[in-house]
Formats: structure tokens, sequence, C-alpha cells
């Protein structure tokens, strides 16, 4: 094995050294000197985000285990940007003062996590799978009880350990019963010995139920919303965009590759699921009126798009589901973080306290409404094009059907996602939140989402660069 | 030494106790207990993993090997679970799971 | 002979209603002799075309033409159907043009007297001018789309001028009525012209009513309950007539369009206006004569009815303008009548000439008798003849004219009324003894309630006056005395020599059998009048008492007015209008928001699922992969 | 011998299973999940997987249940009994459980399993050694470094919510 | 850069130069001299039209640019115009312009009023160019999302509701409207070829029956609830009651056209063969919203409500004229488009001013408006006239070229419809007539009102320029009429061709 060979792993070997820089400077720096972590690690991660963006050879290493090409790369390349936006969003509140001993441990346990993905996007056997998916799952539990101050961010942290144990565990056992019934673990072999009997039919239904669990797919999705309103706001822009997307690489491609002969049974769960998630997701969401919760809700939904692009087996399915991703972190992420900046200053979390936010805050509730926008899927904001992509992808494979459910659903959404839009710009209130200033960093991170949300959607080369590796069925 | 012994027996055990840890998890409020059926379901998953690469594919180690890891995963999976357990009981003085619903609808 | 020039007989007025319309209010009363100015083009050259068609350019071997004088295609519809605008000059285009331009001419110069006042002299004249300008365009019509076109023209100046004194509720409610009730007989005659054009593939008088052409040698043979469908297009597009014509029942928008100004009375709802529907009839009178004779003696039966019944109403009524209009209705359903006795060619086309006679003659008695009306308002400042009576000592001009106005009309010779009514009786003795017989009722009951009428007037007691009454200014007299002129001397024009259906003209004599009996009814009734009324008396007084009943009803325009205004506010807005908009809020609108109302409801109950408890989303989770393996691998794989 | 081993163990299992997650004494839950690790072991030493059932008996049935047991002392009192599940719910949840194992049951003893045709390989250290740190087909150095980056990630995670410090300020 | 993309351009251009505007007095001017610049580029294009059309130039479309976007998937900015867009944006550039003067006062939030205003603009004509139905459907829905918050802070009444149910109910049809534009474009290529979002491609193809028939309503309903279809239609009343002045104007005005436009241009033009097949069940459906929204118009007590249900009845004539299908009434239902969008516009800009002077819309208290407003209410009888039809303007060449051409239509379903539809115009005439003589006529209710004042400067203008256009095309109807005419052979062709087996077997 030569080092060009090693150097497929460029991604996780950078995130690596990343983790260790962090490492190092959490174990030398003290004192006064501490808070220069955030500085060092989130350069750190911006530097590896830039070296992974390289173009690189694809490549098969260890027996099958990693395999790496270029549409893995992009996907790696989409978390590591929405990470390095939750890094820099991340600045202002690690500095406050109750965050103040905590700060390496949210670089290395997201560093590590990404590290996970990295493996799990990448496995090409069931075993780097497993354990990429639980490390990008088990550290993320203690990120969620972060706020170890706060009752909610601790039933976050329980709940989510717990309910994604038991999620890997009925996962496992599908693996188990897929390893009995073909004799491998790894895709290729897998693939090729598979049948159809109702044991790995089984299995695969185990095995599909455990990454539900990661997409939030319902019925499976019951955590999502506890967890997201009780981790801190970054944490819950974390856990649902990146984990959501690495989830939904992965799940698509060994459902592509592995288990393409199952097709009639994965589709027709799917198409169930599809139906059952955007409709409860959006019902879900009508109500709520807590911002992080409302984000939660209305991402089961998006998850559910999600599924329209994976359902239709094809190429151009995997490049809207990647496409749309790339978009989704950056909508949720201006989303999210507009959420931050406004909980960082007041604390203020819930619905009614933005009425009136545009009259205070124009810059702030602009952003807003354009990442509501965009996951509505309004034009001519990127998310539009997202989920046109995402439908189009699922008619090609003639679900027309389930295309207008969908896109009937984006009718609610649109209701909620205006309610918000309304309490900014159409609610009057008395006491409206003050004005304030943002700091860099967040501006920072704000105009990188904004700029994202506007371009990518615009800019068809990024569309056509993904479908340029994407593979179907 | 399996002579005699049906590869569906071992099955069977499995995943009786598969399901028992699963009935454990759900009607059993004590975090502990449930961390702790979590810990028979992962069990039983690594009985399956064995038997199988016993019975039926002796000339490879992956059921072997996955099973390891599996109980690697589950170390910290629990070291991390008790943590956040032993967190959750100084914020609620209790492990009661019906405890820590603050967030819902 | 090129008659190009006569498009400017419609473009004036139109300039002049644009010119006064938008710059009227820099210079108010001069607009008024600005109108006048125009008008008096339009009077010169209609005289001039009538004179040059007539005489000079008209006749071709004996025959007159229908000629294009101006031709511009407007629109096209399909290749076939298209509209023209133009000028289409043949005998009863030209005698409307006189008609027209005359009765507004007069119209104008009397409302620089009698409008002097009010406050909007500029706007008036410019609605005058919009409405010569319709009328013309109207008749002069190559086709009858652009008929069409000036007909709502016309209508909405009617409308228009009618609401003039658009403070007054009453002004404003009649002018509407006068819109709706025509505009519903405009949709009959819309729906007739397209079943027609579908037919024909052609608006073009000319080609329609051409012998050869599509409607009548080529009819089509399809019928539609029992008649051909050529029959019902004409039914409805008489429909139309009947509307701007005031037939029974369409009629009740004209009394009440008597709020408007006495001339505009005098113009469009006595001599031009109301009469396009009698014209129209005549227009197509070949297709009505050998494509839908059904159609025509329905005509003729209605014509005679509704003569009949606006006489009667006529006789009781206070209103000196609507007595007028009354009578204008009794007057119109007379040429009607003529029309629907009339044949096509030779001594047959008798009843179409009579009614294009009359429609002359009418038009200037009639015009005479509402200016003339409009004086003694003018002088007493009230409507109603029992607030009247003894002016002919202070209005002599008026009196003077008023009484030759009233012979005229009642039929005395040598009148213009009498020579033209004279035909319409000869017409209906040739061809329909029954409606013969209820125009001669219709004549003496014409002279009985005309007389009254001015025996109510200018006779009978004489009131106290608030201010003592005076003659009017030599602006509105003069228009008295040249319309007075022309009430004595029209009737002496041989029409049969200029007019007929076949464009042939031909010669009539006076039937004296007819004549004089008519005179003599005429006579009866003027003297019955006479009687009751040229002294209070209580006779009046003693018929109305025994006739209670009747009288009452009759006095109440037997109550068609209130039938209209059940059908219209209790059913249509009542029973339809208002249960729609509430059906469109309540039901339409419901459902709508039922969907966003179901949702929220949907989102409110299922609350409970996320309860928060742990083992109950642990429990959902197991349930949903145990129920996809039972649904997805056993059940349905 | 072997069989009747197999069916101790097998009765074991179920049988302290069962009692694990119906017990109304935490710490005897405890130790009936003790048990159950053994036995599992023990079915391990059966399959002649020694390497794997060494890792049982220490990492599984002692570390973790060590582990546990120190939680339970530190959160809940040793004489503490757990009333009584509620019927309905351990109704529904047990019928979940029994439907669960009829599905699942149902498919396993419907399929073929194949007994094995190749040879077995023997399970020694040494095979076990050079299998984990292969990186050729069948080799597992890339899990072993994946799952050290797990232990790491979940070290520094059960530290940063079990350090007190955060607390002083709430 | 084309003429056609300038369209796009000079709109976008304007909003940017608006964020920088510092004050009232510079974003007023700002859009003012933006949407002169439009107006002036649609004169333009007009005479460049003629001049191509004259030169000989007979493509169905115009001045076509092609840029791809999406190179895998085929889709591209394609632009390109016939007769009938360019009347279409003729018509928007009016619209647009008078709304700028009619929203001269607005003082809250003036910036983003403007700019909402004028992205809105910018997605109608966007709409029109596009030749290709995924930029069609984006601008589409940049036309139609400007709308909420349009009507959500500026407007008034229950306007939360009203702009909530109205962003909802068009976005619900715009998003049936996607399922069927991405159906036609997997039913692009069926013989293999390249899939295509192309109109003229699409059109070039024959789409399977079956598919025609599912995906024909939904593109037409799709469409038709912007264009007020019959029951789709309640988001009218309330919307219209609670926006703003120009925001009515332009989105009775331009916007419900949209709807239609996109029925003829999308559903009945790519899918003849359904549209021969179905149409007879829409063509149900609009002759009741024809007649059913003239009734509804009759009782109601507020300006806008009338207008709004009146807007339903004359939208439905628009769809009737569109499903008769044949050219003269589709041509008189393309002129009835640009009728009805200048008339009620006008509408809603004297509706504005009123209310702006009286405060209130409820016609029972207000009253005699002829003496104290003689310019608005002249103007406002006016816009009535050509609302029932008055010969001379717009609304009665739009109205009889569809009534001609319906009744070309030889059997008794389509007679039947048509006399039922054409009854309308004499309901019209009693709402009509019934707000004049209440509102404008009589006498003054209200002290009050004998203070109040005329139209101002920049109303007069809104108001001026638009009976220009109603006065217009009503005299001079033959160019309007020509220019739609020769678009639509091509058009129409396609549409007949198709339909003639299928029309033997409905016709009833």
């Amino acid at each position: 094995m030569s080092f060009e060979q090693v150097l497929l792993m460029r991604n996780e070997l950078v995130l690596v050294i990343a983790m260790l820089i962090v490492l190092a400077a959490e174990i030398f720096l003290s004192g006064n000197n501490r808070k220069l972590v955030i500085p060092i690690a989130v350069g750190a991660f911006a530097i590896a985000t830039i070296i992974a963006w390289f173009p690189q050879p694809e490549g098969v290493i260890f027996g099958g285990m990693y395999q790496t090409d270029t549409l893995r790369q992009i996907m790696k390349n989409v978390l590591n940007i929405g990470v390095l936006l939750i890094f820099i969003q991340s600045m202002p509140w690690l500095r406050k003062p109750e965050q103040n001993f905590q700060m390496s441990e949210f670089y290395l346990i997201i560093i590590a996590t990404l590290i996970g993905m990295g493996f799990m996007i990448s496995s090409g056997d069931f075993l780097m799978f497993y354990l990429g998916l639980e490390t990008a799952t088990i550290p993320v539990a203690a990120l969620a009880a972060y706020d170890k101050g706060k009752r909610k961010s601790a039933e976050a942290g329980i709940k989510l350990i717990l309910s994604s144990a038991l999620s890997s565990g009925i996962l496992l056992y599908g693996l188990s019963m897929i390893y009995g019934t073909t004799g491998s673990i790894y895709f290729h072999e897998v693939a090729n010995a598979w049948g159809n009997t109702p044991l790995q039919m089984l299995a695969v239904v185990f095995f599909m139920s455990g990454m539900f669990f990661k997409l939030s797919i319902v019925p499976f999705h019951f955590w999502t919303a506890d967890v997201y309103e009780g981790a801190p706001v970054l944490v819950t822009s974390y856990l649902s965009v990146i984990s959501k997307a690495a989830a939904a690489f992965i799940f698509m491609i060994i459902l592509f590759k592995v288990f393409p002969t199952s097709i009639e049974l994965w589709k027709n769960v799917l198409y169930a699921l599809t139906i059952i998630t955007i409709t409860l997701g959006n019902i879900f969401a009508i109500r709520q009126k807590n911002m992080k919760r409302f984000l939660a809700f209305s991402s089961i939904a998006q998850a559910g798009f999600i599924l329209l692009g994976i359902i239709g087996g094809n190429a151009m399915g995997m490049t809207a589901v990647v496409y749309f991703a790339l978009i989704y972190i950056f909508s949720n992420l201006a989303a999210f973080g507009v959420v931050a900046a406004i909980s960082n200053v007041t604390g203020k979390e819930y619905m009614n306290d933005y009425d009136g936010l545009y009259r205070t805050n124009p810059k702030l509730s602009l952003v807003m409404m354009l990442a509501l926008f965009s996951l509505a899927g309004i034009p001519p904001v990127a998310g539009f094009f997202g989920k046109f992509f995402l439908f189009m992808a699922a008619a090609k494979s003639g679900y027309y059907i389930l295309v207008l459910i969908a896109v009937i659903n984006t009718i609610v959404s649109l209701y909620y996602y205006l309610l918000v839009v309304k309490a900014m710009f159409v609610n009057k209130n008395e006491h409206p939140i003050a004005w304030f200033k943002s700091d860099w960093a967040t501006r920072i991170a704000l105009i990188a989402s904004v700029l994202g949300i506007i371009a990518v959607g615009l800019i068809s080369h990024i569309w056509e660069y993904i479908n340029a590796f994407s593979f179907g069925i | 030494m399996i002579a005699g012994i049906p590869l569906t027996h071992f099955l069977i055990v499995s995943t009786i106790m598969f399901f028992i840890g699963i009935y454990g998890f759900m009607v059993r409020k004590n975090l502990i207990t449930m961390l702790m059926s979590i810990e028979l379901i992962l069990n039983s998953v690594n009985i399956n993993f064995v038997v199988f690469n016993k019975y039926l594919y002796p000339h490879q180690l992956h059921g072997h090997f996955f099973s390891i890891f599996v109980i690697a995963v589950a170390a910290a999976e629990a070291a991390v679970a008790i943590a956040i357990i032993i967190n959750v009981y100084r914020r609620f003085n209790s492990i009661d799971v019906e405890q820590a619903s603050d967030m819902k609808y | 002979m090129d008659f190009s020039y006569t498009i400017w007989i419609i473009l004036v007025p139109f300039f002049m209603f644009l010119l006064i319309g938008l710059t009227g209010h820099w210079y108010k009363k001069a607009a008024g002799l600005l109108g006048t100015a125009g008008l008096a083009f339009v009077f010169l050259a209609s005289y001039y075309t009538a004179y040059k068609y007539f005489f000079e350019a008209g006749k071709v071997d004996g025959v007159y033409q229908q000629i294009i004088g101006y031709k511009l295609l407007w629109l096209s519809f399909t290749d076939k159907l298209t509209i023209d605008l133009g000028v289409m000059l043949d005998p009863i285009s030209v005698m409307m043009l006189v008609v027209v331009s005359t009765v507004s001419f007069m119209v104008h110069i009397y409302s620089l007297g009698y409008m002097k006042e009010e406050a909007g002299f500029y706007r008036f004249y410019a609605f005058l001018s919009l409405f010569t300008f319709a009328m013309m365009g109207l008749v002069v019509a190559t086709n009858i789309f652009q008929m069409y076109i000036f007909w709502e023209l016309v209508g909405v100046s009617s409308y228009l001028l009618i609401g003039f004194y658009y403070d007054r509720p009453s002004a404003v409610s009649a002018s509407k009525k006068a819109f709706i009730v025509t505009r519903f007989a405009d949709l009959g005659f819309l729906i007739g012209i397209l079943i027609l054009s579908y037919y024909t593939q052609t608006f073009d008088f000319q080609i329609i009513t051409s012998q050869n052409g599509p409607a009548i040698a080529g009819a089509p043979a399809q019928t539609f309950m029992g008649f051909s469908i050529l029959t019902w297009a004409m039914l409805l597009i008489f429909m139309g007539g009947a509307g701007k014509s005031a037939m029974f029942p369409l009629h009740i928008w004209l009394p009440d369009a008597m709020e408007g100004p006495t001339p505009v009375s005098a113009l469009i709802h006595a001599a031009t206006m109301v009469v396009a529907g009698v014209y129209l009839v005549a227009r197509l009178f070949p297709i009505y004569s050998f494509a839908a004779p059904d159609a025509l003696t329905f005509i003729g039966y209605l014509g005679a009815f509704t003569s009949l019944f606006a006489a009667i109403i006529a006789m009781t009524q206070f209103d000196i303008k609507r007595v007028l209009a009354f009578s204008t209705l009794s007057q119109i359903g007379y040429m009607m009548l003529a029309l629907g006795v009339s044949g096509y060619g030779e001594h047959n086309g008798l009843g179409y000439t009579a009614s294009m006679f009359h429609l002359f003659t009418h038009a200037m008695f009639k015009a005479l008798l509402f200016l003339g009306a409009g004086a003694v308002i003018h002088a007493v400042h009230s409507n109603f003849t029992y607030e009247m009576g003894g002016l002919r000592k202070y209005l002599k001009i008026t009196h003077i004219t008023f009484l030759v106005a009233v012979l005229a009309i009642a039929g005395i010779p040598p009148f213009a009324g009498f020579w033209s009514k004279d035909e319409i009786l000869v017409a209906a003795w040739e061809h329909n003894k029954l409606l013969f017989w209820v125009e001669y009722l219709v004549a003496g009951i014409t002279a009985f309630y005309m007389s009254r009428l001015y025996f109510l007037i200018f006779w009978n007691k004489t009131p106290h006056y608030h201010h003592t009454p005076h003659e009017a200014p030599l602006v509105m007299t003069g228009p008295l005395m040249f319309l007075a002129l022309m009430a004595i001397f029209a009737g002496l024009i041989p029409f049969s020599e200029f007019v007929s259906p076949d464009l042939t003209p031909y010669h009539t004599h006076l039937h004296y059998n007819i004549a004089i009996p008519s005179v003599l009814i005429a006579l009866l009734g003027i003297g019955v009048a006479a009687a009751f009324y040229l002294k209070e008396t209580s006779y009046p007084d003693k018929i109305t008492a025994a006739l209670k009943g009747l009288y009452k009803a009759t006095y109440n325009k037997f109550y068609i007015d209130e039938v209209y205004m059940f059908v219209t506010h209790k059913i249509i807005f009542g029973l339809i209008s208002k249960p729609i908009a509430w059906f469109d809020r309540q039901v339409i609108d419901g459902t709508m928001n039922l969907f966003g109302i179901g949702t929220l409801w949907a989102s409110r109950k299922t609350k409970g699922l996320q309860s928060g408890q742990l083992q109950q989303y642990a429990f959902a989770f197991v349930a949903g992969a145990v129920i996809l393996v039972l649904s997805f691998v056993y059940i349905w794989a | 011998m072997n069989v009747v081993i197999f069916y101790t163990f097998a009765a074991i299992i179920l049988l302290f299973s069962l009692l694990a997650v119906t017990s109304r004494k935490i710490l005897h839950a405890a130790v009936f999940l003790l048990f159950v690790l053994i036995s599992t072991s023990g079915l391990y030493f059966l399959l002649e997987y020694y390497f794997l059932a060494a890792v049982q008996l220490t990492l599984y049935a002692g570390g973790i249940v060590v582990l546990i047991v120190f939680s339970i002392l530190l959160t809940s009192g040793i004489d503490d009994r757990f009333p009584l599940v509620k019927p309905l719910k351990a109704a529904a949840s047990g019928g979940l459980a029994i439907l669960g194992i009829v599905l699942a049951l149902a498919a396993v003893l419907r399929f073929p399993f194949a007994a094995a045709s190749s040879n077995a390989l023997v399970v020694d250290m040494k095979t076990i050694g050079r299998s984990l740190l292969s990186y050729d087909v069948n080799g597992y150095v890339l899990p072993f470094e994946a799952i050290s980056i797990l232990l790491l990630a979940a070290m520094i995670a059960a530290i940063v919510v079990a350090k007190k410090k955060g607390e002083k300020q709430s | 850069m084309d003429i056609l993309t300038l369209f796009v351009v000079i709109p976008t251009l304007t909003v940017f130069a608006i964020m920088f505007a510092k004050n009232l007095e510079q974003t007023r001017m700002i859009s003012a001299v933006g949407m002169t610049a439009q107006l002036i580029n649609a004169v333009r294009l007009i005479i460049a039209y003629y001049d191509e059309r004259n030169a000989g130039n007979t493509a169905d479309f115009l001045f076509q640019k092609t840029y791809v976007w999406f190179d895998s998937l085929n889709i591209e900015y394609a632009i390109g115009i016939d007769g009938i867009g360019v009347a279409m944006i003729a018509l928007t550039a009016v619209i647009i312009f008078t709304g700028v003067f009619a929203s001269w006062t607005m003082e809250d939030l003036p910036k983003e009023f403007f700019i909402s205003l004028i992205i809105l603009a910018t997605g109608v004509f966007g709409f029109f160019i596009s030749l290709d139905l995924f930029t069609m459907f984006l601008f589409y829905e940049v036309a139609v999302i400007p709308m909420y918050l349009l009507i959500g802070i500026w407007g008034s009444g229950p306007k939360e509701y009203s702009a909530m149910k109205l962003t909802l109910m068009l976005m619900g049809g715009s998003a049936v409207l996607m399922v069927g534009l991405i159906g036609l474009y997997f039913y692009s290529a069926p013989d293999g070829g390249e899939l295509t979002f192309n109109v003229i491609e699409i059109a070039k193809v024959h789409m399977p029956i079956e598919a025609q028939r599912f995906f024909f309503p939904l593109t037409f309903v799709g469409f038709g609830v912007l264009g007020a279809l019959f029951p789709f239609h309640t988001w009218s009343p309330d919307g219209h009651a609670s926006a703003p002045t120009a925001v009515s104007m332009l989105h009775a005005g331009v916007l419900m056209k949209l709807g239609s436009y996109g029925a003829f241009r999308v559903a009945m033009y790519l899918m003849p063969e359904a549209a021969n097949e179905m149409s007879w069940f829409f063509l149900i459906l609009v002759t009741v919203s024809v007649v059913y929204g003239a009734f509804g118009a009759v009782m109601q007590k507020d300006l806008k409500y009338i207008n709004a249900y009146s807007s339903v009845s004359h939208c439905g004539l628009i769809l009737f004229g569109l499903l008769m299908l044949n050219k003269t009434a589709i041509d008189g239902a393309i002129i009835q488009m640009i009728s009805h969008g200048i008339m009620t516009a006008l509408f809603f800009a004297l509706i504005g001013m009123i209310y702006g002077r009286t405060h209130t819309r409820l016609i029972h208290e207000m009253g005699g408006l002829l003496k104290v407003m003689p310019f608005l209410s002249a103007a406002y009888v006016i816009a009535g006239l050509a609302s029932l039809g008055l010969p001379g303007l717009s609304g009665f060449v739009a109205e009889m070229t569809i009534f001609v051409g319906a009744f070309q239509q030889n059997d008794l379903f389509h007679r039947v419809a048509t006399v039922i539809a054409a009854s309308s115009i004499v309901i019209t005439a009693v709402y009509i007539l019934r707000v004049v003589g209440i509102l404008l006529q009589g006498p003054i209710k209200n002290d009050k009102y004998f203070k109040l004042s005329d139209a101002t400067w920049f109303e007069r203008v809104a108001v001026i320029t638009l009976i220009v256009g109603i006065a217009g095309i009503g005299m001079f109807p033959y160019f309007l009429s020509d220019l739609i005419m020769d678009s639509l052979h091509p058009i129409m062709d396609h549409i007949i061709e198709a339909g003639k087996p299928a029309l033997s077997q409905v016709s009833l």
C-alpha cells in the first residue's frame, strides 16, 4: 500500500490533523490565551476544507473497505462547507462566559464526527459504514447536552443517545442478517449474492429503519424535534443539516449499489414514508412556536423531499439529492444563523419574539426571509431549483402522483414559512427585538450562506458538476 | 463443538433476546435499565454475527470481527450514555425517563 | 358621385363631443354655441346629401341605389365576418339623416335657452354631440354590427342624458332603468346577430338583404321549437328593436326617461332614438318579409297592442311629459304595426312606406310637442297638468305651435300626421282587418288624450301662479316655429316616391273611404276632450269614479313597473345575487378555508403524538419497523 | 455434551434477559444482565471463538456492567423498587415484541441456510492479529483506526458532559 | 443586449437602484424613471416587431435567443416573442408604469414597497418573454410571491388573512402546474430525442393522449387558479380587497392574465388533443364563473369586492374564449386579456384614489362624488362603461370577438354556453350602473366630502394613460386584433388539427 494510496483518504487525514492541532492547542494554551483555541480551530478547519477541495484520483483501498471517487468527494466537500459555516457561526457563542471552559471540545467532537461521516460515505463495507455511522452519532449526543446548565439540553442528550442506540441496534440486526444471508460485509459481494427472500427483505427494512432514524423520517423521527429544541442552536444546525445530509448520501449509495435488486421493496417503503413524512412533518410544523422546534419539523418535511430524489433510483435523483443537500445546508444554516444570532444576543427563540423584526433589524430579517423562501422552494433562490430537480427526478421514474402529493404539501410548508415572514414583516410589536450589531463572524457566515442560497441555484455549473459524477442503479 | 446444534436454534435464542431487549427499552422507565436493554440488543446481534460466521462462512472472520467492533462501540456508547445519564440526574434529580419530557408537542 | 364627405356627418359631432367634453369646462357657455355650430354643419350636410341623393345621384334606372359613401375595415373576426365602419346611403338612411339632423339641430338651438342656467351646460352639449354622433352612425350603418355598435352608443348617451340631473335619485334610477332594460333587449339583438351572421357569414346589409343573398335565398333549413332558425334570429334582433323602441313589455323605461331634460326627451325619447327599433326592422325588412314572415306578423301584433296599451295609459296621466311619452309609445306601435302589415313590392310595400312616413312626421310633431312642453315647464316650473291651465294667454307662440302638433298627431288634415296615419290605416286595411280596427280605436283615443292635454294646459281653469308665466326667448320659440312648419307641411311630401321596401318608387293617393272615418273619429276624440276639459268640469271625476278599478290600474300603468321591480329586486337580487354572494363566501370560499382549518385542526389533534416520552418514541420506532416488515415483506411482497 | 451445554446457556440467556428487563430492583437487573453476558461468552467458547469470548467477558461483562453498576450506585437507591409497569404499556410493548419475534423468526426459519462448504479457518491469536492489522481484503486495520477515533471522540464527549465546571454558572 | 432581455434587466436594475435610494423622493423618481424606460422599451419592441414582420419574417417567434442554462437537463434561458406576447408586454408596461404613479403617496416603507412591486413586474415580464417552460415557471413564481408582502405589509382590512389565502391558493395552483410542466418535459421526446422544456420543441412532438389526459388538467387548473377559474377564484375578492392600489392594479391587470395566457400557451397549445377532449368540462366551469362572478358582484357593498367579482366574470370570459378553440374566440380572449387588464387597472387605481380621499370603500357611505371630484368620477364612469362593453372602449371589442367566435361552434352545447355567457353583459350593466348610481351620482351624503379634492397630477398621469389605452383599443381594434391574429394562426392550426378526430366524439 503506497503513500499515494493512503492519500486517497486525504479528506479524513487532514481532518485528523486538524483535530490533532485543536487537541494540541487545547493542551498547550492556558489562561487568557485559551480563547485562541477558537480561531485556531476554525482556521485549521478552513485550511482542511480548502485542501479537501483539490481534485484527487478515484480509488479503492483497504481491500475495498474504503473507496473514494469524485462524487463522494463532492459529498464530503458539501459537508465540509456546512461545517465551516457552523464553525464560523459558533465563534461568538463559544466566547460567551458560560461556555468558557469548553471551546476545543466542541470543535474536536464535530471534527471527529465529520471524520466518521467521511468514513461512512467512503465505506465499501458494512463494518466501516457502521463504525462511521456510530462515530457520527454517539459524540453528537454529548454536544446536544452541551448546555449543561439547562434541563432541556440534558434531556436532548439523553433522548438522542438512547434513541440512536436503539436505532443502531435495529440496524445492526438487519446487518447481521445481511451478513448471514450473503456471507460478506463488502458491498459488492453482498450485491452479487443478494436475493429477495423474506429474511433479506426484513434485513433491508431493519437497515432502512436505522437510516430513517438518522434522516428523521416519520415514524422514526420523534427524537428530532425534542433534540433540536433542547440542543444549543449550532448543534441543532449541525444535526439538521450535516448529519442528515451525510446519512442521506450513504443511504442513497447503499440502496443504489447494494440493494438494486430489491428496488421494488425499498421503492414501496420509500413511497409510503415519503407521503407520511412530508405530510406529518408539515402538519407538526404548523403549530410550532419555538423557532428551533419549528425548523426541526420543517427539516423533517425536507427529509421527505430528499426521499423523492432517492426513490427514482436514477442518476438524476442522486444529483438532485446532493444538490439539494448543498442548498439545504446553505438555507438551513442561514435560518439557524439568524436564530442563533438573535438567541445569542437576546436569548429569544420564539416566533412571536420576531414580531416587527424587520423594522429594527432589516438585514437579519431579509436573510431569514431568503432562507425561508429557499426552504419553501420559491425562486429565484436556490431552494426552488433543488426542489424542482428533486421532483423531476421522481417524475423521471414515473412517480407523478407522489410528486403531486409532495407539491401540494409544499403549500402547507409555505404557510408556516410565511408565518415567520409575517411575524418579521407584517406583525406589529410594541417591544420588538431592539437593533443590535451582529459580530463579524456571524455576518460572514450569514453572507456566505446568502451568497450560497442565491448562487447555487442560478449558477448551473454546480448542478452540472455534480451531475457529471452521479450514477443511478 | 457445534455438532448437533442447529443454526436456527442459535438464531431463535438471539432473536428472542433481541426483542426482549426492545421490550425492555420500551417499558423500563429507569434510564440505566433502558441502557441495559440496549446492551441486550447488541449482545443478541453479536450472537447472530458470530454464529453465522461459524456455521456458514468459517473461511473468513467478518462476523467475528464485526462482533468485536460492536462490543467496542457498545462500550463507547455506554460511556457517553452514562455520562449523560448522570448529567440528567443532576438536572432532574431523577433518572426516570418520564421525568425527562420538558419538550413535547 | 362621391359621397365620401358624408363621413364628416358622423365625425364632426364626435369631435365636438371630444372637444367639448375635454375642454368645455374652460369656456362653459361657449360650449353651447360650439356644439350648435357643429350641428349646423351636420344639418346642412344632411340636407345637402338628401338633395343630392334623391334628386341627383340616388336613382339609377328608376331604382334607388344603396350607395356606400365611405367604408373602413374596423375589425375582422374571421375572413368573412368583418366589421366595417362606413356610410351607406339609401332612401331610409338619408331620410333618417334629415330627421335626426333636423330635430337635433333644433334641440341644440332650443337648449341654448332652455339649459342656460344649468351647471352642467357644457356637459349637456357634449352628450348631445355624442348622441348625434351615435345616432348618425346608427342610421348610416353599412352592416348590422356597425348598427349594433352605434346602437349601444345611443343607449349610453341616452343613459347619460337621462341621468343629466345626477343628483336627483329619480333621474339616476330612471337612467339606470333605461340602460338596463335596453341592454337586456340588446342581448337579444346580439344573439340574433350571432345566429344570423353564423348562417349568412356576413354582417353586411347589402348582402343579407339582397334577394339572392344567403339569408333569403339560402336560408338554413334548421328549425328550433317550431320556427325556422332564421325566424328566431329575426325575433331576437327585433327584441333589440323592441327595447329601444319601447315595445311592450320592454316599454317601462321610456316614461321614466322623462326625468331627463326636456330637450333630451324631445330629441332622444320622442323623435330619434326610440324609432331606431322601427328603423332596424325597416333596414332588415327584406329578410323579415321573405325569410321570417312569422316574425313580421308578430311585430305587427305587438305594435298594435303596444299602441293601444300606451294610448289607454296616456289618457290618465297628469305629468305632461309622461302623457307625451305614452303617446310616443303608442305612435311607435303604429309604425311597427305598419311594418307588420307590409308586403314587399309595389303597393304591397305601402305599410313600409307608411311606417317610414309616420316616423318622419312623428319625429317632427313629437319633437315639437316636447319642446312646447319644455317651454310650458320652463314657464310654470312644473310637469303636472293640475298645476297648469289657461296658459294660452301667456304663451302665445307655444300655444299655437302646440296646437299644430296636437292636430298633427290627432290626424286632422292637412297636418302631417294625417297623411302618414292614413297610409298606415290603408296598409292595415289591405292586410289585416283586426289591426285596422285597433288602429281606428287608437286614433280616437290619441285624439282624445292629446286634446285633453292641450286643454288642460292652455284652457281649463287658471291656477294661481307664483310668477306670471312668460313666453320663452327666441332661441326656444324659433325651433318651435320651425318644427310647426314641418308639422304642417311634411305630410305633403310624396313619400312613396322616395321610400319603398324594394327601393322602387311608386304612387299613392288618398283613400277617402278610410281617411274620412278616421278624421271623424279624431274629431270625436277631440270633441269629447273638449267637453271634458275645455272648462273645468266634473265629468272626468265621475267617469273615474265609475271605472275605479280600471282607472287605478291604468293610472298605475297596469302595474308593469311593479312586476319588474318584483322580478329585479326580489328574484334577481334577492333570490339569485344575494344567495350567490353568500354561497361564494360561505360554501366555495368556506371549502377552501376548510382545507386550511382542517390542516390546523389535524395539527392540533396530532399534538399528542409528540408526547415528549422517549419510550413512546421508541414504541413508534419499533412499531414503524415492524409494520414496514409486515406490510412490505409479508403482505405486499 | 455440547448440546446440553448449549441449551443450558440458551435457557440462561433467555431467562435472565427476561428477568433483566422485568426485575423490579435495579441492581438485580444489572446482575441478571451480567449473567446473560457471561452466558453469551459461554456460547462463544462453544463456537470456539476464544478471543471473542475473552473480549466479551472482559470488555462487556466486565467493563460495561461495572460502568452500569457504578452509575446505578451514583444515581439510585439500592433498595428502590420500580413501580409496576402500566398494564396497557406492558401489553402494547409486549405484543409488539412478540409480533416482532414472530415476524423475524418466520423469516429466519424459512431461509435456506446452506451449511459451510469451505474449510474452516483456524481462529488463533495469530490469525486474529494478522487480520486486524492487514490492509488487504479481509483485513481490519481501517476499522481499527476508525474505532480509535470513535473512542477518542466518545471519551472527549463523556468528559464534556461529565465535567462539573459548567454547572457553577447556572 | 437583445431587446427582450432588457425587459428583465431594466426592472432588475431599477430594483438595485432603489436599494441605494436615500429618501422617498429618490425612490419615487427612480421607480418612475425605470418604469418609463420600460414603457419606452415596450414601444420600441412594438415598432421593432412590426418592422420585422413587415420585412417578411414569418417565424412564429421573433427575437429568439437561446442560452443554455442547465446543460444536462437541457434547460435553457430561451426567449422569443410573438404578437400575443408583444401585446401582453405592452399591457404590463403600461400598468406597471401607471401603478408606480398610483402609489406615489406610499409612505410606509416606500423603498420596500417599490422594490417588491417591481420585482413582481420583473416576474411578469420574464414570464411573457420565456419560451422555456422552466424559466417561465420560475418567473411565474417570482411574480406571485411578492404579493404576500405587498398585501401583508401595505394592505388594508384583514390583510394578513387575505395575503395568506391569496399566496397559498396561487402557489397551490403553481404547485399543481409544476407537475404538469414536469410531465410535459418527460414526454417532450417520445421518440428518444433530448428532453426539453422548450415550448417550440414540445409543440413539434406528439404527446401520447393518455399522458395528455393526465397533465392537461393539472396544467390548465394550475394556470387557471391564477386566472380565477371557478371554483378556485376565492382568493380574488379577499386578495384584491386587501391589496394596496398598485398591487390590485398589477394583479388583476396583469397577473391574472398570466394564468389565462399560460393556460393557452402551455396547456392548450402543447396538449391540443386533451384540450379538445376536455374543453367541455372546463367550459362548463368558466361559463358558470362568467355569470356567477357577475351575479356575485351585484350585491357587494365594497368597491373592491365588486371589482374583484367582476374580474372573476371577465377573466372567466377570457378562459371561455380560449376554450372555444377557434381563432376568433381566442383572438377575442386575448384582446379581453389586454382590455380587462387596462380596464381593471383603471378601476383599482380609481378605487385607490377615492379611498385615499374618503377613507372608505363602502359604496353606501359615499355618494355624489361627481360633484366634488369630476375627473375621477368621469374616469370611473368610463371604466365602468368599458367594463360593461360599450363600443368605442376596449371591452366591447373583446367581448364581441369572443361571442362571434364562440358562435362559430356549431353545436347546441357551445351555443347555449355562449348565450349564457353573453347574458352576463346585462348583469354587468346592472352592477356597474348600481355602483355609479350610488357612488358618483345622487346627493352628497357626507358633509366632509365637500372638501375633497380632485385628482393630483400624478394621479392624472396614471388615469389618463389607462383611459387612452382603453379608448385606443376600443376605437382602433384592428391593429391589436391583427397583431394577435397573425400569431394565432400557427397555434390554432396546431390545436384545431389535433381536435379533428376528437371533436366529433364530444359534440353534444
